[in-house]
This record gives C-alpha cells, structure tokens and sequence, in this order.
C-alpha cells in the first residue's frame, strides 16, 4: 500500500456531489446553446463549432468561478472529469437539442 | 442572525442523524420539542419525505422524554395507520409505550416474546437487534443485575451481530468503567476495522491508552518505563491519525497536546497542536472556541 | 399519414435539394414523440422504485453467518488501522473461528416447516429481480420504438442540420423508397434515435439523477443471462475457509509506520 | 441572489424564445418569396438579420450568467446555541479532501459518528424521564 493512500483519503460522498453539480451546470448549458444553435440554422461544422467553443468557455468558466480557479481541491483528475468524461453525453444532448430547434425553426 | 428555514431545516437534520437529542440535558430538550413542534407544522417544500418521518420518530422521543405520554401515542397511531407494525422503528415505539403506560417487567416479556416466537425465524436485519438492545437496557435497572450481567448480555448480543459499532461502542464504555483499559481498547479497536474513516473512534482508542499510560506511571514499577513509552507512543499515532482523518477536530488536537508533553522528544507536535488549536479558537464554533482557548491557557 | 408535403427535389449539383415541408408536420410528430418519450423515462424511474427488491425477512442465523464473513472481509480490508499485535490476535481468533465453521447458519426451522435448498427464497428472489430490471430497462425501448414506426412512418419529416453518410440511409429513411434522396432528410424514426441518445441531460435537469438510457441497452445485450445467481451461488461454508485462508496468509501493513511524517508534511511549517 | 438568477433565467428564456420566433418568421418568408426556380445561391442573399443573432447570443449570456449566479456559497448551521452566527469557508463546492471535508462537521460542532458514540439504543427511558420531570418541577 502506497504511502499516500493512507494521507490523501478521499470523502467519496464529496467526490458525488460535485459530480452531480458540474453534471448539473454542463447539461442546461448544453441544452441552451442546442436551442441558440437551432434558431441560427447553424449547419453542421458551424454547429459543432458553437458546441465545442461553449463547451470549453462553459467549462473554464466552472473552473474559474465555481473552483476558485483550483479544480484539484474539487475534482480527483480535473481535466478527464471536467472536459472529458462527460463530453460524449453532452456532444449527443447538444446534437438532440440543436436537431430539434433546427427543424421547428427551419 | 436570521437563518430562515434553511437553517433551521440543516440544524434538525444534524441533531436526527447523530441522535443529539438523546444526550441534551432537560432545558435544551425543551427548547428543541417547542422549536421542533412549530417547524413540523410549517410548510417547508425542501423537506423530503426521509427527513419528516425521522423528524417524526424524533418528536416522538421528545414528548416521551417530556412525559407528554398522550401525545407520543398519538404520534405512534398515525405511523402505525400509515406503515403498518412491521417495522424495527414501530416496534420500538410500542415497547416505550408499554414501558411508560405499564412498566418495565411488561416490556421485558414482550420483548423476550416477540424474540423467542417470531425474530428468531424471520427478522430483518434490524428489528431483532433495536429490540435487544433494548432489552439490555431495561434489564440494566433489575434489582439482580450485577455489572457483569450487562457485560455477559452485551457479549451474547455481540457474538449474534459481530459487526454493530453500537454494541462495541457500548461494551468498550462498559469495560472502561469497570477499569479494563485493554478490553475496552479492543473493543474500540473495532470500531475502526469496521468504519476506517471514523477519527472519533482512533480519538477515543489514543484517549483510553493515554489514561492506561498515566496509571501504569503512577505504578512506579522497575519495567514500567519502557511499558509506558511504547503506550503513549501507540497514544499518539491514534491521535495523530485522528488528526490526519480531520483538520479542525477539537479532541484530536488536545490529545496530542497532552500526549507531546508527557513525552520529552516530540517538542514539534506539540507545538502543531497548539498552533492548530490556536486556529479553532478563530475558526470554529463557539463552544469549540472556549474549551480551545481554555486548553491552550492551561497547558501554558 | 398522406404525404402532404409537397415533394419536389430541385436536382441542383452540389447544394443540398431543397423540400418545402408542411410545418404543421413537425408540430404533430416532433413534440409528441419527444413528450412521450420524457414521460415514459420518468413513468420507468417511478416503476422501477416499485418493483425494487422488497426486505426479504430471515432467520436470525443468517445474518449472523452474513455479519461474519462481513466482518472477516472488513479486517482483510481496513486492518491497516490496527497496531500489529492487535491485528494478530484478531487475525488467529477469526481465521480458527471461520476455519471451524461455527456460526454457518444450521437451518433451524420452525417447528415442522422443511427449508428446500431450491425453493430457497432468497436465491428465486435475486433471480426475480434481475429478470425485473432487465424488462423494465428493456421493454419500454421497444415500445416506443414499435409505436413510432407504426403511427409516424412513411414521409420525410425534417432536415438534419449535419450531413451523414450513405449507410445512414436505410436506417433513417425507413419507410421512404427514394433511391438518390439526400440523407439529410429524415424520417420521424431517425429523431427517436436521435432523442433516445440525447435525453440524459434533460432527465437529469428533471428527475435529478442521470438515467442512461441508452447505456441500458447496451448493458442489456451484453448479459441476456443477466449473471445466474440463485443455486449456483458459492455456500457460506466454502467462502468462510477461503476467508480464514486469506486471513492467514495476509501480511499485515499498519498505516502507523510513517504517519509522524505525514502529520509534519501536512501540518508542518508551511 | 437566488430570486435574481431565476429572474435572469426568466428573461433569457423568454429572449431565446422571441429570437426563435422571429428566426422561425424570417425563414418562412424566405421560403414562400423565393419561387422555385430561382438558384439557391439566391437564397444566401437573404442572411438572417444580424439583430437576431445578437439576441440569441445576449440570451445565452444572459442564461449562462443566471445560471452561475445561482450558486452560492457554502453555508454551515452550528447547532449548540442557536444563536451562533452562520459559518462559511467561502466555498461553492465540498473539498474532497478527508481531513477538509470533515470540518463540516467539526464547525457545526456536531459528532458525525453520533448514533454510535451517543448510545442512542441504550438510553434508559425512565431514568430520562425522571431527571427532565425534576427540571420541569424547578421552572
């Protein structure tokens, strides 16, 4: 067992709810510029373009604001849980958001 | 300082969950009953339903402590209405109420009852268990009953359920007042296999090695000497990794401190201590502040 | 549904052929699908509390011999706590105790009542629930898959705003045989897919918690046999000695050793 | 600060929405002017306006902003005396850290492993009963 195993313990509950809020913050956001992205009839590299750019500013924003500019207090490996574990899941909500806005505006 | 419903919510929400409200002394039960008794009738969206009915189960206790026997049945009748019997909480409530309506030797016998026919066969993991601590408790005040008895019952109870901290928590207390300082020891030694993460347990394990240490000082015996440094030695790594598992906690830190200083060569930890007790006395609630401050005058 | 869009492609070189479509269409397919599928995700986390597995009741025994073999696995995992001879004595004590076999839960039945090993109620009712999770996640899928196709099938209901490739075709343009139609007119089967992939996020805005639907599906088809639990579980006896094996043979680490240095690193001079 | 995010929230959305609407106007038009046979190239004549852009950019600034606003700070309740002012590390998120993360605790001055070390099982009804009925002779 390596020595700090022992010294830097984690508190897992801690570890699930800032998850769950930075879940919270990266999913309405998505969702919006889905929307905002729709009634432009951005089409598609344009499209991923916007998802890309809000995603990341959306991201270094939480970081800034919400960590205080120091994820590592709040996040195990904060540069895989913030910008890449959940990147797929929002890349599909913004696709669904962003389909759905084009064709009721289109 | 107005803290709205949130604060209070927060508040009661502590005092359920780490069953404060067992320990308060009579005046702040009664402050706790009438503050509890207006939060229940107002309307607060953000109580869910888990924390109304430990609030619930909580008031109950209250008025029972309070003597107001009528209106913990009334309490008991609208959870039995609702969920039915079944439940180790409900169970527990009927036998108070057998034990405040009646007396204790009604309550004895229903327990044992209820154990013998049924739980035996068919318990969840709880009701068998809330029951026979209960049992345990109620016999404690038998006129025949010798400390031992206790320890026997708790022992009993201990080989049916090995890993409740409560019990161990118990037989650890138990032994302590009796002077069995390495019983109790082994006792609170498990409470740390089974919650790794429980520096209040590695506290009170550093505190009961500490009171060993400084009674086998007073002995004065030839190989006392070596004996004592290992203890205290064994003292202050519990204590230190108390410290390790939580940074303002207020026990830990004085324990070093009294610790460090019997010792002769651990001058650095001790002044850790006084420096992060000093940081309590600044940070951290009142009452924490005072006994910190009080500490920290008495050590220098 | 007749089509009533007025279908006239422009066969223009490379833009992409223009439809003019009826926007009534997309108010009457799009939202309805979208809504029945945000109710049904919610309906499914409500029937899933529901058919959770209930508190099975059993005899006292039982969680005697579970609380011990808990407790051996608690020492093999949190001994590091512990100063080594008080590890010792707990590691003979538990290892000769689970080595014996002591606390295996004999059956003692009530009087008259045979415990069968098959009709053990516990291992049908893991068996239950499995199969229970597994159809909940499951058949709602198919439901509203088979209702899409059957009510919203056979016209061209939106233009998707990204190009896909050809193989997309037949999966998005069921239901509309036109051979050199651009992929990026779909059918309403393709925004069924489209959502079943996208609505975590707005599950999450909802209920709070993350349903992953589409993972479900996946998880589904991976183990049709969902792990057989039931009769082919290990017996208490058999994990109990390999238990006190392991307790044996485990070399004890106290998180002790170092921790003056670690307290001076964490709390030392900054 | 969390009644301004929800109004924040409020206007945005209604601004994304209004932009959507008048997006939705603009490309109908666009669609029922141009006859068929006119080239598309025609139609990338006829941009979206660029003051509805604008507004759906304002709108999301606008949500975003609501939404981080309806973070605020982490509050913790002591719980001795009641009276005992608000406590705050000025944190929007709970520290990982053990050691940090139990502060919690220790600030609320509550023992977190309470429904162990406080007995709560074993607590003798009567005895209770008896010392709180005595203090209640006493007021």
């Amino acid at each position: 067992m390596s020595e700090d195993m022992f010294s830097q313990v984690k508190s897992s509950t801690n570890i699930q709810i800032n998850k769950q809020r930075l879940l919270y913050v990266q999913d309405i956001t998505t969702l919006l510029f889905g929307l905002g992205s729709g009634i432009l009839q951005l089409e598609s590299l344009q499209g991923f373009a916007m998802f890309f750019i809000g995603f990341c500013f959306i991201n270094l924003l939480y970081i800034g604001i919400l960590c205080k500019f120091q994820p590592v207090k709040y996040y195990v490996n904060p540069l895989q849980e913030i910008f890449m574990d959940n990147f797929v899941r929002e890349l599909t909500g913004y696709v669904m958001s962003w389909t759905f806005s084009y064709a009721i505006v289109g | 300082m107005t803290k709205g419903l949130t604060g209070t919510r927060e508040r009661f929400q502590t005092i359920v969950l780490t069953k404060l409200y067992t320990q308060l002394e009579p005046k702040a039960l009664l402050e706790l009953h009438d503050d509890l008794e207006l939060y229940l009738h107002t309307k607060d969206p953000e109580r869910n339903d888990g924390l109304e009915l430990s609030l619930w189960d909580m008031m109950f206790y209250l008025k029972v402590y309070l003597s107001k026997d009528i209106e913990a049945t009334v309490i008991y009748n609208n959870l039995r209405d609702k969920f039915g019997e079944h439940s180790p909480n409900l169970y527990l409530m009927k036998v108070t109420l057998l034990q405040i309506n009646k007396n204790d030797t009604v309550a004895i016998n229903f327990i044992n009852n209820s154990i013998d026919q049924v739980l035996e066969f068919d318990t969840d993991p709880y009701s068998y268990l809330l029951l026979s601590k209960r049992l345990i408790t109620m016999q404690n005040n038998v006129k025949t009953n010798k400390p031992d008895d206790t320890l026997r019952h708790i022992m009993e109870l201990i080989e049916k359920f090995p890993i409740d901290p409560e019990l161990w928590w118990y037989a650890g207390e138990k032994y302590f007042e009796l002077g069995l300082f390495d019983q109790a020891i082994y006792c609170f030694e498990e409470l740390v296999v089974l919650m790794p993460f429980n520096y209040v347990a590695f506290a009170k394990i550093s505190e009961i090695l500490y009171l060993k240490a400084l009674k086998l000082d007073k002995k004065k015996i030839k190989n006392n000497k070596e004996l004592f440094d290992i203890v205290l030695q064994e003292a202050l790594d519990n204590a230190l990794r108390s410290v390790e598992l939580s940074e303002l906690y207020l026990k830990g830190w004085t324990l070093i401190l009294l610790i460090t200083k019997q010792m002769n060569d651990k001058k650095q930890f001790f002044d850790i201590a006084r420096e992060n007790l000093d940081k309590i006395t600044r940070v951290s609630n009142s009452s924490d502040k005072i006994t910190a401050e009080y500490i920290l005058n008495k050590v220098n | 549904m007749v089509m009533d869009g007025l279908l006239f492609t422009v066969g223009t070189s490379g833009a992409v052929a223009e439809l003019v479509l009826d926007p009534q269409l997309k108010y009457w397919v799009l939202l309805p699908i979208s809504i029945v599928m945000v109710l049904v995700g919610i309906l499914r986390t409500y029937i899933m509390t529901l058919i959770g597995p209930k508190v099975q009741g059993q005899p006292r025994v039982k969680i005697t011999e579970n609380n011990y073999i808990s407790k051996a696995q608690g020492l093999l995992g949190n001994g590091s706590n512990l100063h080594s001879e008080s590890f010792e004595i707990r590691q003979m004590y538990l290892s000769q105790v689970l080595g014996e076999g002591k606390y295996v839960a004999v059956s003692n039945k009530k009087p008259g009542e045979v415990a069968n090993p098959f009709t053990d109620p516990n291992a049908s009712e893991s068996m239950m629930n499995m199969a229970k999770g597994n159809m909940a996640n499951f058949i709602p899928q198919t439901i509203i898959m088979w209702w899409v196709n059957h009510f919203f099938a056979g016209f061209v209901l939106m233009k998707l705003p990204f190009p896909l490739t050809i193989r997309f075709k037949d999966m998005l343009q069921a239901g509309i045989s036109t051979a050199d139609l651009d992929v990026r007119w779909v059918s309403s089967i393709s925004w069924y897919f489209i959502s079943v992939l996208g609505l975590n996020p707005l599950y999450n805005l909802i209920l709070g918690d993350s349903v992953d639907m589409s993972s479900m599906m996946d998880t589904a088809a991976q183990n049709p046999m969902g792990g057989m639990m039931g009769p082919g579980q290990p017996q208490p006896e058999a994990v109990m000695k390999g238990l006190s094996n392991d307790l044996i043979m485990t070399r004890h680490e106290s998180c002790f050793e170092h921790i003056e240095e670690r307290i001076l690193k964490k709390y030392g001079r900054k | 600060m969390s009644i301004l995010s929800k109004v924040l929230f409020g206007v945005g959305i209604i601004q994304l929405l209004h932009a959507g609407f008048s997006s939705y106007e603009f490309h109908q038009l666009l669609k029922s002017s141009t006859n068929i046979n006119e080239s598309s190239n025609e139609q990338k004549l006829y941009q979206l306006p660029n003051d509805i852009k604008l507004e759906v950019f304002i709108s999301l600034a606008i949500l975003t902003v609501s939404i981080f606003l309806s973070f605020n700070k982490l509050k913790y309740y002591p719980i001795n005396n009641k009276n005992d002012e608000i406590i705050t590390e000025g944190e929007y998120l709970s520290n990982i850290q053990m050691s940090k993360a139990s502060n919690v605790d220790n600030l609320v001055g509550s023992d977190p492993t309470g429904y162990i070390t406080y007995l709560p099982n074993m607590v003798d009804i009567q005895a209770k009963r008896k010392e709180v009925a005595e203090y209640l002779k006493t007021i």
